[in-house]
């Protein structure tokens, strides 16, 4: 039967909805376009808070659609969605807002708004998805709206890295899809329930579960970035500034890590999965990333691939987060979810700007830009010391806790490997700084090619603010980590 | 006795087969086509044997009359020259040996399906006569394939009747060049002979529609018969199609189908089913579809034998 | 066996005997000339004496009516046919003659 | 088969649609393919009327010479389609010709 | 004898009927064409999809023309499977007879007649419920279907036109061979005697082998394919879009109809239809990645989709294999709906940049970036990516194979879609690619009329993965053996 809900729908609409209109307006019409995109993207953000305020009282939205015989178009908002549409929303916000400055006057802009808009409606789907076929749906439609966004540039290396992006994650599409269809075929059903729906099949069909949660981690990790399937995400560093903070912060890896979570504790449920012994190689898994991905970071001299290399690793704490099955640990990671999408969009938000008013793409070029653009690289430097895990900052919130939780479910090694990791980070991260601020250019500074407005200036400083309250008001209720506390709350009830 | 006609069979089956064989072989078109005719009437003669003449007739008229001037005006607009016919008729230059043995293993699997299947037969299987037997007196005719054909499996004929319909719109769709057109047969013998034998052929054309009520004959013998006139009409000059003409074609092409199909809808309208006719007026119905399908099936013929847009504004003449 | 029967069977052979004869000189004659000729002649008799034969088996006025109307109309196509073939034979060993 | 005659006459059949069949994908032109897709038709006619026959003494089946009716006048006028095909692809090639 | 309700034994015949004689009138008055011709398309499709609500709830119908029952007189049946493909053949055929209304002269005078009658013919086959019936449909659609390929009277596809009439009419003549041997062996040709008749051997199982080569002839299963590609990609962009959408179909349905209605064959020929499919899908992928022309990737897409359907063919096991049908049914629909669109948006982008050279796509300096989209939706559709029509058939193909524990299938359908999206992608990247222009500025037309049906029928295909129940619900008794006696 057909069950209509305003909030969700409205919320998916906010984003889904205008694509069409944005699509429909001509290139010309910038101002109608700007305000369109900013209104909605204001009446999302608004909507979200209204939905977590209702979800914390403990009430239910869900909107259905039946499509196959039991299989059923769901949007749940439970507090896990609440906490990735935040996010999604908060940035698109301010990711538009940036888009807006930094492609004026570039042709096709209703062609990008419009996927653009997409990409953000599939993210809130993905966040508010009942079940694993709602889940699968906006999962690849999110692949194919990025598509577009990829390849904006046109060019023969845009298309290389397009290519590269479909391959990999239609890919992992098909996997999922395998995946979901051989869980429908053996459970029945697809739904997300917290603490799992496999009730006795985990006696009975071991091992078809086992590969059954290989196909879906595989098909998610590819999106999350999992080492060895993370090689499209450093090639598409090649697409516009606005579109990198996509893939990396609000929409495309988050939406990858999302998945794994929702898999493991609201699918097979975080006891069953450690049943079946399959949560020990995930964390494994996610350790080589996060080790592997630091070292690529170092090695690299372009700013943007090696905060990319860096996203590798660092998304990479979120599926150890969950794989540890301890409440700790997985406060840390959904923290991390959180904390690395505010870090991560700092970052990329000042390359951008980088780039964009002084050509600055290469650390090696970066001597003495600190002085040149104080607060952007400002911003960037709070970002980096947050990512490194400098208390009180954001990202020492999240460590901490995996830390403590590795320790709870004594798996001290895992001290060990976020130690390690953490000073990889200050080695790739530390230097930049060192250059920025206290090298002299090598010759004169490269020439300003155009100033930076308020639209690229504010959102990179809200952000920076951001990871900073994160750090330091943790411990308030509707903080990342309050919020997240709650979450783990139902989950290991 | 029956030995006797045993052997009159096997002689005259392979007589088919060997003119079949030598219709298909390579070598000069023009003996091909008059081979097939040949084989035509052959068979004709066979099935009049397994006491099918309905049958036998429509394909002495139709399966060898008609296909064969269709096949012949086709020749005759073909160039003769060597060099062009191949790239005007070859589809490739000529069969490779290993395309031959692919061919050989298809053609024997066939064979040995078919002589397997029909070796199997034991005869058991009882058909549709005796049903058909039993309903006659019902149908409104006597012809017991007239009463298939019009009455019990109608709907059949009536899709048969599209059928002719799609292939004269699409024969006029395609507007070729105008090709040459035969030699018109000129001469007062050929007159004499038109003059006389064209009336007697209209006559006999409506004697098998007639016929087919009760006896071996109907509307598809008798189009074709007509439509044979018509032909002779055309090529010998006797009737030259004007501009104008060609709707008045249109028209009588879509007639039968028009008639045919109306009659369905009225029928459905009226009986609550597609040409199941009013049990009393059957054999009023069936004749009337009939007459119109017989004008209509001689036009088309004649029609798809003559080709669109070049006919009309084709002149007579020599071939250069 | 009666009269009839063995008339008509006999004019059957006859008439068998002349489409033999056409047929022979179809195949053997030189050009298309002496074969109309040896065509037209045999098969106008051979079908003449063939349709009296069925006429007589048959041994009803109507079939011997039908039968002649359709030895007539075969006499009258032949003829036009033969005059037909020969014109264009004509025609087109003209053409071959001309340099 | 009910009698040694409709078994021959379906024999002869299957023996006409196998010859044309080898003919049909071998023939160099296409107007000896629309002869071959003909002779074919005339194999499978003649199963179906060997079908239909019970006998010298007994009636034959009229609905398989119904469904050969059909297919004779069906057949000519694929073969009319056909043939003016032909005409006009010889008709282009002409065109061709002159435009050279 | 009577069919119990005579109202609703109309349906069926009326849907025969109206466009055989809407054509009649198209033909004699090609003036009216355009308007006898959608008024006819609009029509049907009303009465179509009216059947289809009648059956979704009142089951099958069932009735004599003639009133003489079978085997005697002939059956038309109509169940929620031809209810379906009536809408569906209906259904495009409107929207592409809206997008044909404004062509050319010629194309104008006999487009028109030629489509009611492939219409006709289409409606009459899907009704079918009597082996010779199914043959003399099947003669009207190819027919039809050979004109419109001439249409366009350029040399290449009077040609295309030739092969394929010459493969038409092996096809229907094997078909014909079929049923004569049915015929010689069970003495009856209706589908529902047939189903009961008991007494099988060679010459049924001869007859089941020549029926589905004939079909797989019409149908274009590789490797009985080679007329496809130059009939598809030399037509007219409506015609390209009715032959692939719904000629192939229609042979297609009619090897589904006697597969699950008449013989009930053994598993092993099923496994060699999957093989057959899966040989399909990787030649017809192979050839559409290789293919220099747009229209020829669009062409072979086709015998890979074709394959995909295939394998329902090959999945066992009850429950599995009544998903599978259904997927394949479903795939059948949703690439009818996506393949016309995207003929037609072809037809558009050819139109614009005057070429459908692949290599040369991305030095144009017109971009239709209207029908580009078109293209794209569509695109997504045939790769079986959600949410689209294509999506939905997949699924339910994939969730009957592996309930049925056919794996390979399975891997097959997985590499169906990588390798369609591998070579749609190669198409959408010539799109996107700007930096190929030699020098000046690239012209972007906006919106126009035209590109309306072609991303209307996108949009279609598209919403055919949301709205799935419904058609469901209709396919739910698929397969009730088919035909009920």
């Amino acid at each position: 039967m057909i069950q209509i809900d305003i909030l969700p729908l409205a919320i998916l609409m906010t984003s889904m909805g205008i694509a069409p209109v944005l699509f429909a307006i001509p290139d010309a019409r910038s101002r109608l376009r700007t305000t369109i995109n900013l209104a909605s993207a204001s009446a999302k953000l608004a909507l979200v808070i209204w939905l977590s305020i209702r979800v914390a009282d403990g009430a239910v939205h869900a909107a259905r659609l039946p499509v196959m015989p039991g299989l059923d178009l769901v949007l749940q908002a439970d507090a896990l969605s609440v906490l990735f549409a935040a996010l999604s929303a908060t940035l698109w916000l301010l990711t538009t807002i940036y888009a807006v400055g930094y492609l004026e006057k570039e042709p096709n802009r209703n062609r990008f708004f419009g996927f653009f808009s997409l990409c953000v409606g599939a993210t809130a789907g993905l966040a508010m998805a009942g079940n694993l076929f709602t889940f699968l749906l906006f999962y690849e439609v999110l692949t194919l709206a990025t598509y577009p966004l990829v390849v904006h540039r046109g060019t023969a290396a845009a298309l290389r890295a397009g290519r590269l992006y479909l391959a990999y994650t239609l890919g992992g599409g098909m996997l999922v899809m395998l995946g979901t269809v051989w869980l429908w075929v053996l459970a029945g059903t697809t739904d997300f329930v917290p603490r799992g729906v496999l009730g006795g099949l985990a006696e009975s069909h071991p091992g078809e579960l086992r590969l059954i949660f290989v196909l879906l981690i595989a098909g998610l990790g590819v999106k999350a970035a999992l080492v060895p399937l993370h090689a499209w995400l450093p090639a598409a560093m090649v697409a516009p500034a606005p579109v990198s903070a996509l893939l990396h912060a609000v929409a495309v890896v988050k939406a990858g890590a999302f998945g794994i979570v929702r898999v493991v504790y609201d699918v097979y449920g975080i006891d069953t999965a450690a049943d079946l012994g399959v949560t020990g190689p995930l964390a494994a898994a996610a350790c080589v990333t996060i080790v592997y991905g630091s070292l690529c970071a170092l090695a690299q001299d372009d700013l943007k691939r090696r905060l990319a290399y860096s996203t590798v690793s660092q998304v990479a704490y979120i599926t150890l987060g969950v794989a540890l099955a301890g409440p700790v640990a997985a406060v840390g990671g959904l923290a991390h979810l959180i904390h690395q999408g505010l870090i991560k969009i700092t970052m990329f938000l000042c390359a951008g700007n980088l780039a964009e008013a002084r050509g600055i793409k290469a650390v090696s070029e970066m001597a003495g830009i600190g002085r040149t653009m104080p607060a952007t690289m400002l911003a960037f430097s709070l970002a980096a010391l947050a990512m490194i895990g400098l208390p009180p900052l954001a990202g020492f919130v999240s460590k901490w806790h995996l830390a403590a939780g590795g320790i709870a479910t004594d798996q001290a090694w895992v001290v060990a490997v976020l130690l390690g990791s953490s000073l990889l980070n200050a080695a790739y991260f530390l230097p930049i700084l060192h250059t920025a601020w206290f090298r002299e250019p090598a010759g004169a500074p490269a020439a300003a090619k155009r100033p930076i407005g308020w639209m690229l200036g504010v959102p990179p400083a809200v952000t920076a603010a951001l990871v900073l309250a994160a750090g330091l008001l943790a411990n308030a209720p509707f903080s990342p980590l309050g919020w997240t506390r709650f979450i783990i709350s139902l989950e290991y009830s | 006795m029956n030995a006797a006609w045993l052997a009159f069979d096997a002689l005259l089956l392979a007589g088919i087969l060997g003119v079949a064989w030598a219709a298909m072989a390579p070598g000069d078109a023009f003996r091909a086509i008059v081979m097939f005719m040949v084989m035509g009437l052959l068979v004709a003669l066979a099935w009049v044997r397994l006491r099918a003449p309905d049958v036998a007739l429509a394909e002495a008229a139709v399966g060898s009359g008609v296909t064969g001037a269709l096949f012949l005006r086709t020749w005759h607009a073909l160039p003769r020259e060597a060099g062009r016919a191949s790239e005007a008729t070859a589809a490739r230059p000529a069969a490779p040996r290993r395309l031959r043995l692919a061919a050989f293993g298809l053609a024997a699997t066939l064979t040995g399906l078919l002589v397997a299947a029909l070796a199997s037969l034991d005869g058991t299987a009882p058909g549709l006569g005796d049903a058909v037997a039993a309903r006659l007196a019902q149908s409104g005719v006597s012809n017991p394939v007239t009463a298939v054909l019009l009455n019990f499996r109608a709907y059949d004929t009536l899709l048969e009747v599209v059928v002719l319909l799609a292939a004269v719109v699409v024969v006029w769709s395609l507007d070729a060049r105008p090709a040459p057109r035969p030699v018109p047969a000129r001469g007062p013998i050929f007159l004499g002979f038109a003059r006389l034998a064209l009336p007697v052929t209209v006559l006999a054309a409506g004697y098998l529609l007639w016929l087919g009520a009760f006896a071996p004959g109907g509307a598809f013998q008798a189009g074709a018969l007509l439509a044979a006139v018509g032909i002779v009409l055309l090529l010998g000059g006797l009737y030259r199609p004007g501009s104008g003409d060609r709707r008045r074609a249109r028209l009588a092409f879509g007639l039968g189908l028009a008639g045919f199909a109306g009659a369905g809808a009225l029928t459905l309208g009226l009986e609550g089913a597609m040409l199941r006719y009013p049990p009393a007026a059957a054999k009023t119905w069936i004749l009337a579809i009939e007459a119109v399908l017989t004008l209509s099936i001689a036009a088309t013929l004649a029609g798809l034998f003559l080709g669109e847009r070049s006919a009309p504004a084709r002149t007579g003449g020599e071939r250069p | 066996m009666t009269f009839f029967d063995i008339l008509g069977g006999a004019l059957l052979v006859l008439g068998l005997g002349f489409f033999v004869a056409g047929t022979v000189g179809m195949l053997r004659f030189p050009d298309a000339f002496c074969r109309l000729h040896a065509l037209t002649k045999a098969d106008n008799l051979g079908l003449a004496l063939t349709a009296l034969g069925t006429a007589v088996l048959a041994g009803t006025w109507s079939a011997a009516v039908k039968l002649a109307l359709i030895w007539g109309l075969v006499a009258l196509a032949s003829a036009t046919s033969g005059h037909l073939i020969a014109g264009h034979a004509l025609r087109a060993t003209d053409r071959r003659d001309r340099p | 088969m009910t009698t040694a005659t409709a078994l021959l006459y379906g024999l002869g059949g299957a023996l006409l649609a196998g010859m044309a069949l080898y003919r049909l994908v071998t023939a160099a032109d296409w107007l000896r393919r629309i002869v071959a897709v003909n002779v074919l038709a005339v194999g499978v006619a003649s199963i179906l009327i060997a079908t239909a026959y019970r006998g010298p003494a007994a009636p034959a089946d009229p609905v398989p010479h119904a469904f050969v009716l059909t297919g004779i006048v069906v057949l000519v006028s694929t073969s009319a389609v056909a043939l003016a095909l032909i005409r006009l692809l010889h008709a282009r090639d002409e065109n061709h010709h002159d435009s050279r | 004898m009577i069919p119990a309700d005579p109202a609703l034994a109309q349906w069926p015949a009326a849907l025969v009927l109206g466009p055989v004689l809407a054509a009649v009138a198209a033909f004699i008055w090609p003036r009216a064409g355009a308007v006898v011709g959608l008024g006819a398309s609009a029509a049907t499709l009303a009465g179509a999809l009216a059947l289809a609500l009648q059956i979704h709830d009142s089951g099958p119908i069932r009735t004599v023309p003639g009133g003489w029952d079978a085997p005697l007189g002939i059956a038309m049946y109509a169940d929620g499977l031809a209810a379906l493909l009536l809408v569906m053949t209906a259904g495009v055929g409107t929207a592409v007879a809206l997008a044909t209304a404004g062509a050319g002269p010629r194309q104008g005078t006999f487009f028109w007649p030629l489509w009611l009658l492939l219409l006709g013919g289409l409606n009459g086959l899907y009704l079918a419920a009597d082996a010779f019936n199914l043959y003399i449909t099947l003669e009207i659609v190819g027919l039809a279907a050979v004109g419109l390929t001439a249409l366009s009277g350029t040399p290449e596809s009077v040609r295309a036109a030739l092969t394929y009439l010459l493969a038409g009419l092996m096809g229907s003549l094997l078909f014909l061979l079929g049923v004569a041997l049915l015929y010689s062996a069970h003495g009856r040709v209706d589908f529902a005697g047939l189903a009961t008749a008991t007494a099988a051997g060679p010459a049924v199982s001869a007859a089941l082998v020549a029926m589905l080569v004939g079909l797989a002839l019409k149908t274009a299963i590789v490797p009985l394919h080679v007329w496809l590609p130059a009939a598809h990609a030399n037509a007219t962009p409506p015609a390209s879009a009715l032959l692939s959408a719904l000629v192939i179909k229609g042979s297609l349905y009619a090897a589904m109809r006697l597969w699950l209605a008449v013989f009930d064959p053994a598993a092993a020929l099923g496994t060699l239809m999957g093989l057959l499919g899966a040989g399909a899908i990787v030649w017809g992928s192979v050839q559409a990645l290789r293919a220099p022309r747009l229209k020829l990737v669009v062409a072979y897409s086709t015998l890979a989709q074709v394959g995909l359907i295939l394998l329902a063919f090959a999945v066992a096991g009850d429950d599995a294999a009544a998903v599978a049908w259904r997927g394949a049914v479903y795939l059948m629909l949703a690439h009818a709906v996506a393949k016309a669109a995207m003929f037609l948006a072809v037809g558009r982008i050819v139109a614009a940049v005057g070429h459908d050279d692949l290599d040369r796509l991305a030095e144009a300096r017109v971009r239709p970036g209207p029908a580009q989209f078109a293209f794209a939706l569509a695109a997504v559709s045939l790769i079986g990516l959600p949410p689209s029509g294509g999506f939905v058939g997949k699924w339910l193909l994939l969730e009957g194979s592996i309930a049925a524990g056919t794996w390979p299938w399975a891997a097959v359908i997985a590499a169906a879609t990588l390798l369609s999206a591998a070579y749609m992608t190669r198409v959408l990247a010539q799109f996107f690619r700007t930096d190929g222009v030699p020098g000046g500025e690239i012209v972007r037309p906006g919106w126009t009329r035209a590109d309306a049906v072609p991303l209307a029928l996108a949009l279609a295909a598209l919403g055919l993965g949301i709205a799935a129940a419904g058609p469901l619900a209709l396919l739910a008794p698929v397969p009730a053996s088919g035909v009920t006696p």
